[in-house]
């Protein structure tokens, strides 16, 4: 029991830091107290990771799994958090919105990925998977007073609901199949072959519908432009980056992981839809002049580079969550960049001439966009070059060739905010000024992005110890 | 004392930088150093003579380009052939440098011109040294690019202009067919050099291809029938050019190429006629056109494309000796009366003989001179002219081909013609100029009066006085020359029905109505056919280029970026931004995945 | 005798009218209305799944009580977005959400 | 393991952080640094040219691994083939730095930019590890973007993109190329001259997909004659040290990778693709020198007259002989020489008359006699005049092609003639002819001689004496001819 | 006797859902919707499982319909039947749902589930759900804790009107 109570109680500092914050933001604490807080609580809980080792050991008889997969994960999942917390204190609040909420909601979203990504049981799957969506949704509709915001926050909540319902409906067929929610039982059952069926087929794409809808992939991708352009930019840099990369771990761990052979008429499917999520991402975010609604299509388009790399079976595990650690880096810096570049207006417009009015922030911009679209000497590139090595050698020559031509799509329109921002000279001459811990943030992921593609060694290595 | 050969060309080519880069600074100089460098040349060849004499022979100095396994080395032929080209090139040159200081006095870019000589000097110096086909064809080309140059030298006039570009493109279609000749005796595997000329290594059709592929180099640098168009309007440039280049040495490099490259020509008996039937052609073609034409430079200028089809016709006739002896005589007496026809322009100001006419008694000088090289042109008896062109005309003879000898006959008897036509025009009669003529300066006498002494004793060295030492000396080979009485009478007596059927016809001179006999005079057509057949459908091809590129290769990629930006636009409109169409969609995505996931897992009998 | 095949037709059915009214409703709380609906079809194919097939553990009932807790707690965020999006809008018409296009 | 080659790679990006610390307003002062980077990189350049044994194969060689889980190592190395165009890049860098004076629109951006520019170029030329040679090969782009994007003419964004897809199309084939061939070749290897050595146990099916794969990338750089539009247009747009780089540098990565990558790699399917690449090589002879003499801006007439001249390298390279590659390198090197000193001095031209429009000069030779002298040195030297550079690449490349294919040598033979016409219309339209009444234009001041000389001298010289360059090529060549 | 109590509540629930579903009048929709989740209550009864009912009961009927009451009188004006409350995408949806609850019997057919009986032995009775809870589904039954609250603070951060 005790190696249990040690294994969540990195989640049981967020909960104690979430509540003191909701405490402290009664009693009046300032927006940046708050903040340094939460980002306080989320240093402690990833202090407290490595006591959650060695993995192995059965958590909550069953409820939780302990393996390297998680412990990276939950690594992933809180260091993203770390930089949404970072973005949101740089970040220019329009009105002074209840801060210390924000943090909770931040704060109690992170313990559910957690919880999900070490999930060991399809209900604790829906239980995360469901509390993140309610946090989601109220976090993308945190500008009450701003007609978009809200709009978004319920379109999330309506497609996110229908997801969710769907994926009970597909555990509860699943439960009746095996007769238990233990996801390894149920690996072993499906290894095993038997329950093989037109049900099985009924319970894997419902509960496939509601992780779709988190990782957006294709058919499900339609919420992703609308609530990201209404969301503020700090929520709309966290669902892209944490909740879709949640998305795909429990993917990985449903229909991939190797207890569960994927299931085997899987990969004829998966690569379809990657090229579609990856084809329709790029060109429906060809003509936006919103640079926020850009970005949202570019992130579904990244998600499909990921599945790209995850249809390939269980090869491409290592090298789809490769893509997802430099995934990370480049979108959270783009989402911060644009975020500080322009905060209120997204258009455009407003990113024309910025090269000269902010060359440091339009520049470290411009790495994030380039190596987005993967332009080589950026970590972009290598990861994009893992994954159609990988489908190269999988002989699947046309997922590879859809990864390489929508590369080319993408250049186009990460190329066109380049455009503006450097070629075309300014229309207005508002000065941005960006606090010092935006910098330090962005500056990170610049960093990162730059290393990386310098050293991937950094992140294989961890990556070889996750996918033994 | 023969290994100093190679430094003949080194002078004029250091004139030349020298004037170019303190062409300004050294205003008049400048001519002094060109004429200096060219008399050190002169007097070099004529050591290198000499060493010839004691027994020189070709050296080798330093391999260059080793192409496909051939090394091609930068070797220096020294034998009779390149002395005799050598003297005549220094001797011609300097005089033709020395009479320019005259000539050129006032232009504004003195020191460019004789830049541009000197460098003309040193190239055809090399031409005539090298010991290969292919560092011959780099001094070939540079002397053809100084004869475009030189012709433009007055670029204002665009004439002028238009004048040095064709001359630059004829004679470069020339020298692409001696170019690929190159290139089909290297693949073949035969050295270039002239020395193994003769060996015959290759199948019988290849070699006489490439015999003839260098000959159209010869026809284009000589202005010879198909390609003779740029000699003609090349007299734009200054008439000293016009001596020297389009007269005495440039226009000869085509024929010291066939003699230079004789034992290949003889080894195909086919290649030696082409060359006998061109020469022919141009040459009576030539005669003809000179005999209407009334500008005095035009009427040389076609006398030169005359003489050179004759001497081609002497090689293709087997008679190098005659060919390469009336090369040599001919270079003198063409200069002359170039220098002579220049001298006249510089007096009275016009190019065109109707507007010229007793300058007999105002300018003594030029007149003589021009007399004496008229004779030695048209081949009347003690001058040099006769004897080199009756040496032809024996070979011609000898060789059998009765057609050619007929041509040959023509030939001769029209040069008198039209010669004393020009003389009769131009120097007698009354003066119909408006200027008031006066002999030009001694500057440009001299070198006149010196090319007459030429003129009229050159021709003894190959008479039978000095019992043929020019023919012993250039084909030692060929054994013991005997002057044909017979024929010698013959040319003689044609020369003469020449100068008297002029001489009776000179009253109708002046009243020719122009058009009685459109063909000759409008030169047979030739340019306006060029320009149907090759120039107006190369500006056509060119804008068709153009615009094909422009809308079709363009259209294409533009066609491809616009019909992807439809894509996208098509593919955004499906965002309605109304929830319940993501909902049927994704509904739909769910019932789909079912359906094929089901169908796919029946067909694979998974289950 | 009442098989397990019935009580899952049954759910089966439950869901269908459930995915039925999410599709077809203008209304958001309509829409609401259906999804709840679709939650406790889930939740009778859990009880009786846990009845038919593993009568020992009561894990299905067990997640019945979380999902009935989960679908109270979507509801209050659900209904307090619709009438915060009412207070705007003066509607609560699907169609009616969608600035946020293209 | 000497660092040199990475020393002269990542010299100019050096250049570029150092000038990104000086104040935008100290313009001289980054003009100098800029130049002064550049002249390091070519005396790096110069030395390594110098310890360069001629006799010996790769050298300098640097082997790193990079990336082990993908098997990517970080090799340089430096043979025959690529020492020229090393020398060239360095050389054709240092000049348009110097000619640069005609940037005056945000200086410190253009140079910074300028020398990443620099760096993606030198990389290409030297990585021998196909994954770094793409990285640098991508690199260049968006230098290049941006030079032609902001500081180019009117239609500036339009080239820019045009460029930029262009060669984004092309290289991604490029990329699969790569790994197929990474994979098809026992062991996985991406050095290639390991490939190069293995490359015959390919089946010749698969040798032909994967030679296609990378001709696409190559011959659009090259450019090849359908995929040739983009030139133009960037090089009427760019400004003019850029023309420079584009003509002088870039267009021989295509043809550098033809040799490197396409020939050795797959030399079967090299033997059965000569034939359509002699014709290709043909016909971009004969269509670049008819589309540049309809052109009617000055600009454009060089830019269509260097794919004519690249058309000469593709004969030499469809030859697969001796004489043909070392035609083709040969006519590299001399191409960018010859057609880089014609864009300055058609930038020269620009600053003063601002304007390309070639019926906008005339009788400029009365004007500007030293510009009208190095118009005609280089106009002659383009039209292949023997005695200069520009001949003797031409005639082994197409000497080359006549030993293989002696019909298609014949043909391109007209495109010489069309070539000699192109330069001579050139000459008399600019220089000859009355001048114009507003020509009274101040002739090339000190810099932009200083800038000229080294390339006339270089011209000449190696027209006088090629084997200074062949020396260095002679040994790589036999290389390659070896592996056909 | 229990097929006759068991085809009753089926049919009845399946009525009162359709009905809640396609009447025109929200706070009607709200009424089925109530006698929807009493039958399901009954259903739960029938399967031996009398803790969910009342919870369900207690719960759904109690607490969320309350809610939804509360919900549909805010948004006063929406009431009337006049306005059209079907959205455009009826057809479709209609078509889709019937198909897929076609596929779906079809299914449950072909599967071994339609021919289980009832085991014999007796169903979890309430020490077992007890039991369960706090051994197994201890996590999550803290964890539903920490959900409810957020929805809690979420709705009055989304609700409360700023003065």
């Amino acid at each position: 029991m005790t190696y249990s109570l040690n294994f969540i109680s990195v989640e049981l500092a967020l909960v104690l830091g979430a509540l003191l914050i909701l405490m402290a933001a009664v009693f009046g604490a300032g927006r940046k107290t708050l903040g340094f807080a939460a980002l306080a609580t989320v240093m402690i809980a990833i202090f407290r990771l490595p006591a959650t080792m060695p993995p192995g050991y059965p958590v909550f008889d069953g409820m939780l799994v302990s393996d390297t997969f998680g412990y990276g994960m939950r690594l992933f999942i809180l260091l993203t958090v770390a930089m949404v917390v970072l973005m949101s204190l740089a970040y220019a609040w329009p009105q002074d919105e209840d801060m210390g909420e924000f943090y909770f909601f931040i704060l109690v979203a992170t313990v559910a990925l957690n919880l999900a990504a070490c999930a060991g049981n399809l209900a604790m799957v829906y239980l995360a998977v469901e509390t993140l969506s309610i946090v989601s949704y109220v976090l993308a509709g945190y500008f009450k007073r701003d007609i978009l915001s809200t709009e978004a926050g319920v379109k999330y909540f309506l497609f996110g609901a229908l997801s969710t319902g769907l994926m009970l409906y597909g555990i509860s067929l699943a439960y009746g199949l095996f007769g238990t929610l233990d996801m390894s039982f149920i690996g072993s059952r499906i290894a095993a072959g038997d329950a093989h069926g037109p049900a099985l087929v009924v319970a894997a794409v419902l509960i496939l519908a509601g992780l779709a809808f988190k990782a957006s992939l294709v058919p499900f991708h339609m919420w992703v432009a609308d609530v990201y352009e209404g969301a503020p930019w700090p929520v709309a840099a966290f669902l892209s980056v944490t909740s879709k990369a949640l998305g795909f771990v429990l993917l990985a761990r449903i229909f991939f992981s190797n207890a569960v052979v994927a299931v085997p008429f899987w990969s004829g499917v998966a690569p379809v839809i990657a090229i579609l999520t990856m084809t329709i991402g790029n060109l429906a975010a060809f003509h936006q002049n919103s640079v926020k609604r850009m970005l949202a299509f570019s992130s579904v388009a990244q998600a499909g580079y990921i599945f790209a790399a995850m249809a390939l079976g269980q090869a491409g595990l290592s090298t789809a969550f490769f893509y997802i650690a430099i995934y990370a880096f480049m979108n959270m810096g783009a989402f911060a960049a644009a975020a500080f570049l322009s905060p209120a207006d997204a258009q455009l417009e407003a990113y024309r001439g910025l090269g000269r009015r902010a060359p440091v922030m339009a520049f470290l911009f411009s790495v994030f966009l380039l190596s987005l679209a993967g332009l080589p000497p950026l970590a972009g590139f290598m990861a994009k070059f893992f994954v159609i090595s990988a489908a190269v050698e999988a002989r699947d020559y046309i997922l590879a060739g859809a990864v390489v031509l929508n590369s080319i799509l993408g250049f186009f329109y990460y190329l066109k905010v380049i455009k503006a921002m450097y070629f075309d000279d300014e229309t207005s001459v508002r000065e941005c000024l960006v606090p010092w811990l935006g910098y330090l943030l962005v500056g990170g992921c610049a960093w990162g992005v730059i290393f990386l593609a310098i050293h991937p060694q950094a992140i294989l290595d961890i990556l070889a110890l996750m996918f033994v | 004392m023969v290994n100093i050969a190679h430094f003949i060309p080194l002078f004029p080519f250091a004139a030349f930088w020298l004037n170019i880069i303190f062409g300004r600074r050294l205003g008049v100089a400048s001519a002094y150093v060109a004429v200096g460098a060219s008399a050190i040349s002169a007097v070099l060849a004529w050591l290198v003579f000499q060493g010839l004499l004691s027994g020189g022979g070709s050296y080798t100095l330093t391999p260059w380009l080793t192409v496909n396994g051939h090394p091609i080395t930068l070797g220096i032929i020294v034998d009779s052939l390149t002395v005799m080209m050598l003297l005549v090139v220094t001797v011609v040159g300097t005089l033709i440098q020395i009479y320019s200081i005259g000539y050129m006095g006032g232009d504004p870019r003195f020191s460019r011109y004789f830049a541009y000589i000197s460098l003309f000097m040193s190239s055809m110096l090399g031409l005539v040294l090298v010991d290969n086909l292919f560092l011959l064809y780099i001094c070939w080309e540079g002397v053809g690019l100084c004869s475009c140059l030189l012709v433009a030298f007055w670029y204002e006039k665009p004439a002028a202009a238009a004048a040095g570009i064709k001359a630059f493109i004829t004679t470069r279609v020339g020298d692409t067919g001696l170019f690929l000749g190159i290139l089909l005796l290297m693949s073949v595997g035969h050295s270039l050099r002239f020395s193994d000329m003769g060996v015959i290594n290759a199948p019988e059709p290849l070699m006489a291809l490439a015999a003839l592929l260098i000959f159209m180099g010869a026809v284009g640098k000589s202005a010879q029938f198909p390609l003779h168009v740029w000699l003609p309007d090349a007299m734009e440039g200054p008439t000293a050019v016009s001596a020297l280049i389009h007269a005495a040495t440039m226009v000869a490099a085509g024929v010291y190429l066939v003699a230079r490259c004789y034992p290949l020509f003889t080894a195909h008996p086919l290649a030696l006629q082409t060359v006998a039937v061109i020469g022919a052609i141009s040459a009576v073609m030539a005669a003809s056109i000179a005999c209407f034409a009334n500008d005095i430079k035009k009427v040389l200028a076609y006398s030169t494309i005359s003489q050179l089809g004759l001497m081609m016709l002497g090689l293709g006739a087997g008679g190098y000796t005659g060919g390469t002896f009336h090369l040599m005589t001919h270079a003198f007496f063409k200069a002359l009366l170039f220098l002579g026809a220049g001298s006249v322009i510089h007096a009275v100001h016009t190019q065109d003989i109707r507007a010229m006419g007793g300058l007999f008694n105002k300018m003594k000088v030029t007149s003589l001179t021009f007399i004496i090289g008229a004779l030695a042109l048209a081949g009347v008896a003690p001058l040099s002219g006769f004897w080199s062109k009756d040496e032809i005309l024996t070979a011609v003879w000898h060789h059998g081909n009765f057609g050619l000898f007929i041509a040959a006959v023509t030939t001769s008897f029209l040069t008198a013609f039209y010669m004393t036509r020009l003389i009769l025009l131009a120097f007698f009669g009354e003066y119909r100029g408006a200027h008031k003529a006066h002999e030009s300066p001694a500057v440009m006498t001299l070198p006149l009066v010196i090319l007459a002494f030429f003129a009229l004793f050159l021709g003894l060295i190959g008479s039978p006085w000095a019992h043929h030492a020019f023919q012993r000396f250039i084909a030692p080979a060929e054994g013991e020359v005997a002057l044909d009485i017979g024929m010698a009478v013959a040319s003689s007596v044609i020369a003469l029905a020449g100068i008297l059927t002029a001489f009776l016809l000179r009253g109708k001179f002046l009243e020719y109505k122009p058009g009685a006999c459109p063909l000759i005079e409008n030169k047979y057509y030739f340019d306006e056919i060029y320009d149907a057949l090759f120039v107006r459908p190369f500006h056509w091809l060119a804008a068709a280029v153009a615009r094909f590129d422009r809308e079709r290769v363009d259209g294409v990629v533009n066609g491809i970026s616009r019909c992807v930006q439809e894509i996208a636009q098509a593919s955004r409109s499906l965002q309605t931004g109304l929830v319940e169409n993501y909902l049927v969609a994704q509904a739909g995505g769910v019932f789909v995945l079912i359906v094929v996931l089901t169908l796919v897992g029946k067909l694979c009998h998974i289950f | 005798m009442i098989s397990l095949g019935h009580f899952v037709a049954l759910s089966t059915v439950l869901f269908c009218i459930g995915l039925f009214g999410v599709l077809t409703q203008r209304n958001a709380i309509r829409f609401l209305i259906s999804i709840e609906l679709i939650l406790n079809a889930a939740n009778i194919n859990l009880v009786a799944f846990n009845r038919y097939l593993a009568p020992a553990s009561a894990e299905g009932q067990v997640v019945s009580l979380f999902v009935i807790g989960v679908a109270a707690a979507a509801s209050v965020v659900g209904l307090i977005l619709i009438i915060s999006i009412y207070r705007q809008r003066q509607s609560v018409f699907l169609d009616d959400f969608n600035l946020l296009k293209w | 393991m000497s660092y040199f080659l990475t020393a002269i790679i990542f010299l100019p990006l050096a250049g570029a952080a150092f000038i990104a610390l000086i104040p935008a307003a100290q313009v001289r002062s980054i003009r100098l640094a800029a130049v002064a980077f550049n002249t390091a990189v070519l005396a790096a350049a110069a030395v390594v040219a110098l310890h360069f044994n001629v006799s010996a194969g790769l050298q300098f060689l640097e082997d790193r691994v990079w990336i082990p889980q993908a098997n990517i190592h970080y090799t340089l190395g430096v043979d025959g083939i690529s020492l020229a165009l090393v020398v060239l890049t360095a050389l054709m860098g240092l000049l348009a730095a110097l000619a640069s004076g005609c940037i005056t629109k945000r200086v410190k951006e253009y140079f910074i930019v300028y020398q990443v520019l620099m760096t993606g170029l030198l990389g290409t030329f030297l990585a021998l590890d196909l994954v770094l040679f793409y990285i640098f090969w991508e690199a260049v782009l968006i230098p290049m973007f941006f030079l032609i994007g902001i500081w180019g003419g009117p239609r500036r964004e339009y080239a820019a993109w045009k460029f930029f897809f262009y060669t984004l199309a092309g290289s991604v084939a490029m990329l699969l190329g790569i790994l197929a061939v990474y994979f098809s070749v026992v062991p996985h290897t991406f050095n290639m001259i390991e490939i190069a050595r293995s490359s015959s146990m390919m089946p010749i099916a698969a040798q032909m997909v994967f030679f296609l794969m990378f001709f696409i990338a190559f011959a659009i750089k090259v450019p090849v004659f359908p995929f040739h539009t983009w030139l133009p247009d960037a090089h009427v747009e760019a400004p003019t040290p850029v023309s420079v780089i584009l003509a002088g540098v870039l267009l021989k990565m295509g043809t550098y990778g033809l040799m490197r990558i396409c020939i050795p790699f797959f030399p079967a399917a090299a033997v059965l693709f000569a034939f359509p690449l002699a014709i290709l090589g043909a016909v971009n002879l004969i269509y670049g020198a008819f589309a540049a003499f309809a052109q009617t801006d000055f600009k454009k007439m060089i830019a269509y007259s260097s794919v004519s001249h690249m058309g000469f390298v593709l004969l030499g390279v469809a030859a697969l002989n001796a004489t043909g590659f070392n035609g083709a390198l040969l006519e590299m090197f001399n191409h960018g020489v010859i057609t880089g000193a014609m864009f300055l001095l058609v930038g020269v031209i620009y600053d003063r008359a601002h304007t390309r429009e070639i019926s906008a000069f005339g009788g400029l030779a009365s004007v500007m006699p030293r510009y009208a002298f190095f118009l005609t040195f280089m106009s002659l030297a383009s039209l292949g005049l023997p005695g200069l550079s520009g001949f003797i690449g031409e005639f082994l490349a197409m000497a080359g092609a006549f030993f293989r294919f002696p019909s298609i040598a014949v043909i391109s033979a007209i495109g010489l003639i069309a070539l000699v016409a192109l330069f001579l219309v050139i000459i008399r339209k600019v220089l000859w002819g009355k001048p114009a009444a507003h020509a009274g234009y101040p002739d090339m001041n000190a810099v932009e001689i200083a800038v000229m000389l080294p390339l006339a001298a270089l011209t000449l010289a190696i027209g006088f004496y090629p084997q200074m360059i062949l020396q260095f090529q002679t040994y790589a060549v036999n290389a390659l001819v070896g592996l056909l | 006797m229990t097929e006759f109590v068991f085809y009753t509540i089926a049919v009845g629930l399946c009525a009162f859902a359709l009905l809640s579903v396609t009447v025109g009048d929200v706070f009607h929709s709200a009424v089925w919707l109530t006698f929807t989740l009493l039958s399901v209550a009954g259903v739960y009864f029938l399967l031996g499982a009398p803790f969910i009912g009342v919870i369900q009961v207690l719960v759904y009927v109690g607490g969320i319909m309350t809610l939804f009451i509360f919900a549909i009188k805010l948004t006063a004006n929406i009431g009337d039947a006049r306005i059209r409350q079907f959205t455009r995408q009826l057809w479709p949806g209609a078509v889709l749902a019937a198909v897929l609850l076609a596929f779906l019997l079809a299914v449950i057919r072909a599967n071994a589930w339609s021919a289980r009986a009832l085991p014999p032995v007796q169903g979890p009775d309430l020490k077992e759900i007890g039991t369960e809870l706090l051994t197994r589904y201890l996590l999550p039954f803290e964890f539903i804790s920490l959900l409810l609250l957020a929805a809690l603070v979420g709705a009055i951060v989304i609700g409360k009107v700023k003065k």
